[in-house]
């Protein structure tokens, strides 16, 4: 055999064609009692999660009650569940917490100091000091 | 019709809650998941029977294609109740699915089971997605790479369909396993409606049997059969459980069921955007043994005149602290491949598989300069270079 | 790899092959051609080692290509290259000719998915079908069966299409089946197919499917699968009685 | 038929000139003139437009991008949500291995297909700054926790 195969797996590039996104699943947990949930029930009793809801149909929301303080809870499809405690917050604060943390892809956060980040080789190429013609090369 | 993608329940009257724990159960019937395969044995025509002998559809006439019938399966989920599941409407949504595409058979592509009250399983609708996407993959792999060997065309086809990519494209849709049994669902008032949404591969036996430690993962004896043979073999690391496994096969059943909905050409659309689209990683799949013989036998078979010559490009002068070497590969005044190295005989080797990697990584365009079309697409056209001679053998 | 990439142009081996150029110099050699039984060392005579066990040469001539164009008629007319390519196996010649591996993997393939779709759409009754297409016949023996190498290499023959093939075995002596015939001619079938479909788009390989192997006048290939088929169900059961 | 093809739009209004500007109408009008024969090579060399990259600017910043690759905007796109699909059209430089075809002022939209669709829409991690003010010995703290826009190179060819 004179070429031996390596298995390698593709690597997922979403966006380039299809893309799906990457927060799946959102548990509202809230308590009928405590105070620190006033906002988020008076957004469950207006009908506003319904719609919010039926806006985003891509993701599951999960109502669960529960004692304590509220969270929002976000299932990412790389296995991230990210706790978000809204205890005290007004209603359109959770809102705001909703949409900020749905569009995330549950990656930590990080400052990339490039502006592109690439998996492809360079098109052109390294340059090489010895590929330059004889008359132009650097001599010690 | 209602269609809810919201759950409501009320946690504090659950009184027990269990860890969760991924115990596998064994598979009903093999899914094999290797792409091409060539070689066969003669064992096969004997053997045929044996694999699908217990789970096998009764026919009145063997040629009467419509009148087979799997008896352990006795209906299929009403689409009232699929619609009442919000994972399964998620999951509709979250993959563009046209509403001609039924809930019902987007459920049934999740179930695995053979044994659940009857209820029909994904098994059809694999088969059916497997030989969709093995057309397609191959198809653009064999156009747009016709000069790459063939065992480097077969792992390239299963890093794009094999059941780790698979597990991975279900992940990302975000499909999620049943890993609770009856009892939990019962104690934890889970609505009976969850489950259509969820990839139930796990039989209630292995569901109800979950006192190991939670991490603890308890092999099937599928499973372990599979790891004993392949620790005969090279490659020892290829190890793929129950669960991966299962993502692949309904991620198959889905682009099986798209084709039952909508046709052939969506479901060609729907297996671009979401498997050819992924990054193929074709130059680290090659592993050369005798690089300078097979490139000599390739020359020979292509009909090259000239003999192979190695020859000095540049250096930077065998004295210096670090020398390198420039070395190319040449067939009469032609330069096939260059290589870069710190020493003549490495820079040698690099060159000789740059020009095999040059040869084998051809990509054909047309005449105009852009991309050739696969055989599958509209105005197709026969390109000269299209055809694989097939690899040499040294 | 990536420094070396620009200065390598990558299609330079395709223009070498079609003589664009590199013509200048032929460096003439006088080699001794050797005849009869394996030397190591010594090169073979090409005439020689370019001949089947039955006497065929490998060229490009009208009798060597005549049954493929017979059977494939002016509609699905393919050049004369790719036919000697889909007559030629990899273990001929020692795989120095171009030969039909990567053409038959793309038969295979579009052969399986023609089937799955034709049994899938036939009517059906079954209350499992879903949006009228019977996926329970998936999966039958019967279904594998009708793309498989068994059926095909018979129908090879039947049709007397694999009488020339440029393939080598250890033992060509030792009949249909053991001789690796069968799987060479069901290999070269696919190929012919894979042709067709590299040639003329997968439409038109969807009709020549239909029209020359599905519907062909003597023993179509579904005749051939469900015997085989019966005779292997009929075969287990007597096993099992006898056991 | 699986992107979101509904939301598929031009981000002309912060990405281009004005269309309006006569001289830019001007430009694009000669570029096309002279310069669609020319790309010929540029298809040819970038082997169907598989190694290409381009340069396009976006508030007159330039990134230079193959397909597949991500950008990391340190801003919140306006009017853009996840999931959407952008055409880039204010494009600098074309280039392939060995050919580079670049016009300052933009490449005349029609030669080029350049897409890229919004894959996140985050946060860069949060830090505070610190200002000390003269003769006030209180220091001021400024909690920081920019946006951060993701692009994904959706299409990059040659037409």
């Amino acid at each position: 055999m004179p070429v031996k195969a390596i298995a390698r797996t593709s690597i997922s590039r979403n966006g380039v064609g299809a893309f799906v996104s990457p927060c799946y699943k959102i548990s509202v947990n809230y308590c009928n009692w405590g105070g620190s949930s006033t906002g988020l029930r008076e957004l469950l009793n207006a009908g506003k999660i319904d719609k919010i809801a039926q806006e985003k149909s891509n993701i599951i929301f999960e109502v669960i009650k529960r004692t304590g303080h509220p969270s929002l809870k976000f299932h990412y499809n790389n296995d991230v569940v990210q706790d978000i405690n809204i205890a005290n917050l007004k209603a359109h604060e959770i809102v705001n917490k909703l949409d900020e943390y749905s569009q995330r892809s549950g990656n930590d956060l990080f400052k990339f100091n490039h502006r592109v980040l690439s998996i492809n080789d360079s098109v052109r190429g390294v340059w090489s000091p010895l590929h330059t013609p004889k008359t132009h090369r650097h001599k010690i | 019709m209602l269609r809810r993608s919201m759950i409501v329940k009320d946690l504090a009257r659950v009184s027990r809650l269990r860890g969760l724990m991924s115990i596998p159960q064994p598979r009903h019937y093999s899914q094999p998941s290797k792409a091409v395969n060539q070689q066969i044995n003669l064992q096969h025509y004997e053997n045929l029977n044996q694999s699908t002998s217990s789970f096998q559809a009764k026919y009145d006439n063997i040629q009467d294609y419509g009148s087979y019938k799997h008896n352990v399966f006795t209906h299929r989920l009403p689409e009232s109740t699929a619609s009442q599941s919000p994972p399964l409407v998620a999951l509709h949504s979250r993959l563009n699915l046209s509403s001609q595409y039924s809930l019902s058979t987007l459920s049934q592509a999740l179930n695995l089971n053979k044994f659940d009250d009857g209820l029909a399983n994904n098994y059809g609708l694999n088969i059916l997605g497997k030989n969709l996407l093995s057309y397609y993959v191959s198809e653009y792999l064999l156009v747009k790479y016709p000069r790459l060997p063939m065992p480097i065309h077969n792992v390239a086809v299963d890093s794009l369909m094999g059941s780790k990519a698979l597990y991975q494209i279900g992940k990302i849709w975000g499909i999620e396993v049943d890993k609770s049994s009856k009892l939990d669902k019962y104690l934890s008032q889970e609505s009976e409606f969850l489950k259509y949404g969820k990839l139930r591969y796990l039989t209630e036996e292995r569901l109800d049997n979950n006192e190991a430690e939670s991490g603890v993962y308890e092999l099937s004896s599928e499973e372990i059969t599979n790891l004993k043979s392949n620790n005969n073999t090279a490659s020892s690391s290829s190890f793929i459980s129950d669960e991966v496994e299962a993502y692949g096969s309904a991620v198959r059943a889905i682009i099986g069921g798209l084709y039952t909905h909508q046709g052939e050409e969506i479901t060609k659309q729907f297996i671009q955007d979401h498997i050819l689209s992924r990054k193929l990683l074709l130059e680290n799949m090659f592993e050369f043994s005798q690089p300078t013989r097979e490139l000599v036998r390739l020359c020979d078979k292509l009909n090259f005149q000239d003999p192979i010559d190695i020859r000095l490009i540049a250096e930077t002068g065998r004295l210096s602290s670090h020398a390198i070497y420039v070395v190319g590969v040449f067939c009469g005044v032609e330069k096939l491949g260059e290589g870069v190295g710190s020493s003549m005989n490495e820079a040698k080797t690099r060159a000789v598989v740059n020009a095999l990697m040059s040869y084998y990584l051809y990509s054909p365009i047309d005449n105009e300069g852009n991309e050739v079309k696969v055989p599958s697409d509209k105005d197709y056209k026969y390109l000269d270079g299209i055809v694989g001679l097939g690899d040499v053998a040294i | 790899m990536s420094s070396i990439r620009q200065l390598v142009i990558p299609n330079r081996l395709i223009g070498l092959k079609s003589g664009i150029s590199c013509t200048s110099y032929i460096p003439v050699r006088n080699i001794y051609l050797h005849k009869g039984s394996r030397v190591a060392g010594l090169k073979r005579d090409p005439k020689e080692a370019f001949t089947t066990y039955n006497g065929y040469q490998y060229e490009l001539s009208e009798s060597n290509l005549k049954p493929i164009k017979e059977f494939l008629t002016q509609k699905y007319h393919i050049s004369d290259e790719l036919i000697l390519q889909v007559l030629t196996h990899k273990s001929f010649g020692n795989g120095i000719k171009p030969y039909n591996e990567k053409l038959s993997a793309m038969g295979s393939k579009i052969l399986s998915l023609f089937f799955t779709k034709f049994v899938v759409n036939k009517p059906s009754n079954n209350e499992l079908a879903i949006n009228g297409k019977n996926l329970d016949v998936l999966g039958s023996p019967m279904a594998k069966e009708l793309g498989g190498r068994y059926a095909l290499g018979v129908f090879a023959k039947n049709h007397n299409l694999n009488s020339i093939m440029f393939w080598k075995s250890s033992s060509h002596t030792v009949g249909f089946l053991n001789s690796g015939e069968l799987k060479v001619s069901a290999q070269m079938m696919y190929a012919l197919i894979g042709a067709v479909t590299l040639s003329h788009g997968k439409l038109v390989a969807e009709e020549f499917i239909q029209e020359k192997i599905l519907n062909s006048n003597d023993t179509p290939l579904e005749d051939i699968a469900s015997t085989v088929v019966e005779s292997n169900i009929e075969r287990k059961r007597k096993q099992k009685e006898t056991v | 038929m699986f992107r979101n093809s509904l939301s598929v739009r031009s981000i002309t209004s912060i990405n281009n000139i004005i269309t309006t500007n006569a001289y830019r109408s001007l430009a694009t009008a000669s570029i096309q003139s002279n310069i669609t024969s020319d790309l010929t090579p540029l298809k040819i060399n970038s082997n169907g437009s598989r190694d290409l990259y381009a340069i396009f600017k976006l508030h007159n910043i330039p990134y230079l991008v193959t397909k597949g690759d991500k950008v990391y905007l340190p801003f919140k796109l306006k009017n853009a949500k996840v999931g959407d699909s952008l055409k880039l059209n204010n494009v600098t430089t074309l280039g392939s291995p060995e050919y580079t075809f670049k016009v300052d002022q933009g490449i005349n939209n029609e030669l080029y297909e350049l897409k890229a669709s919004v894959v996140e829409i985050t946060k860069e991690p949060y830090y505070e700054v610190y200002r000390k003010k003269q003769r006030c010995r209180r220091l001021k703290t400024f909690p920081v926790e920019p946006f951060q826009t993701v692009l994904m190179i959706n299409e990059l060819k040659l037409t």
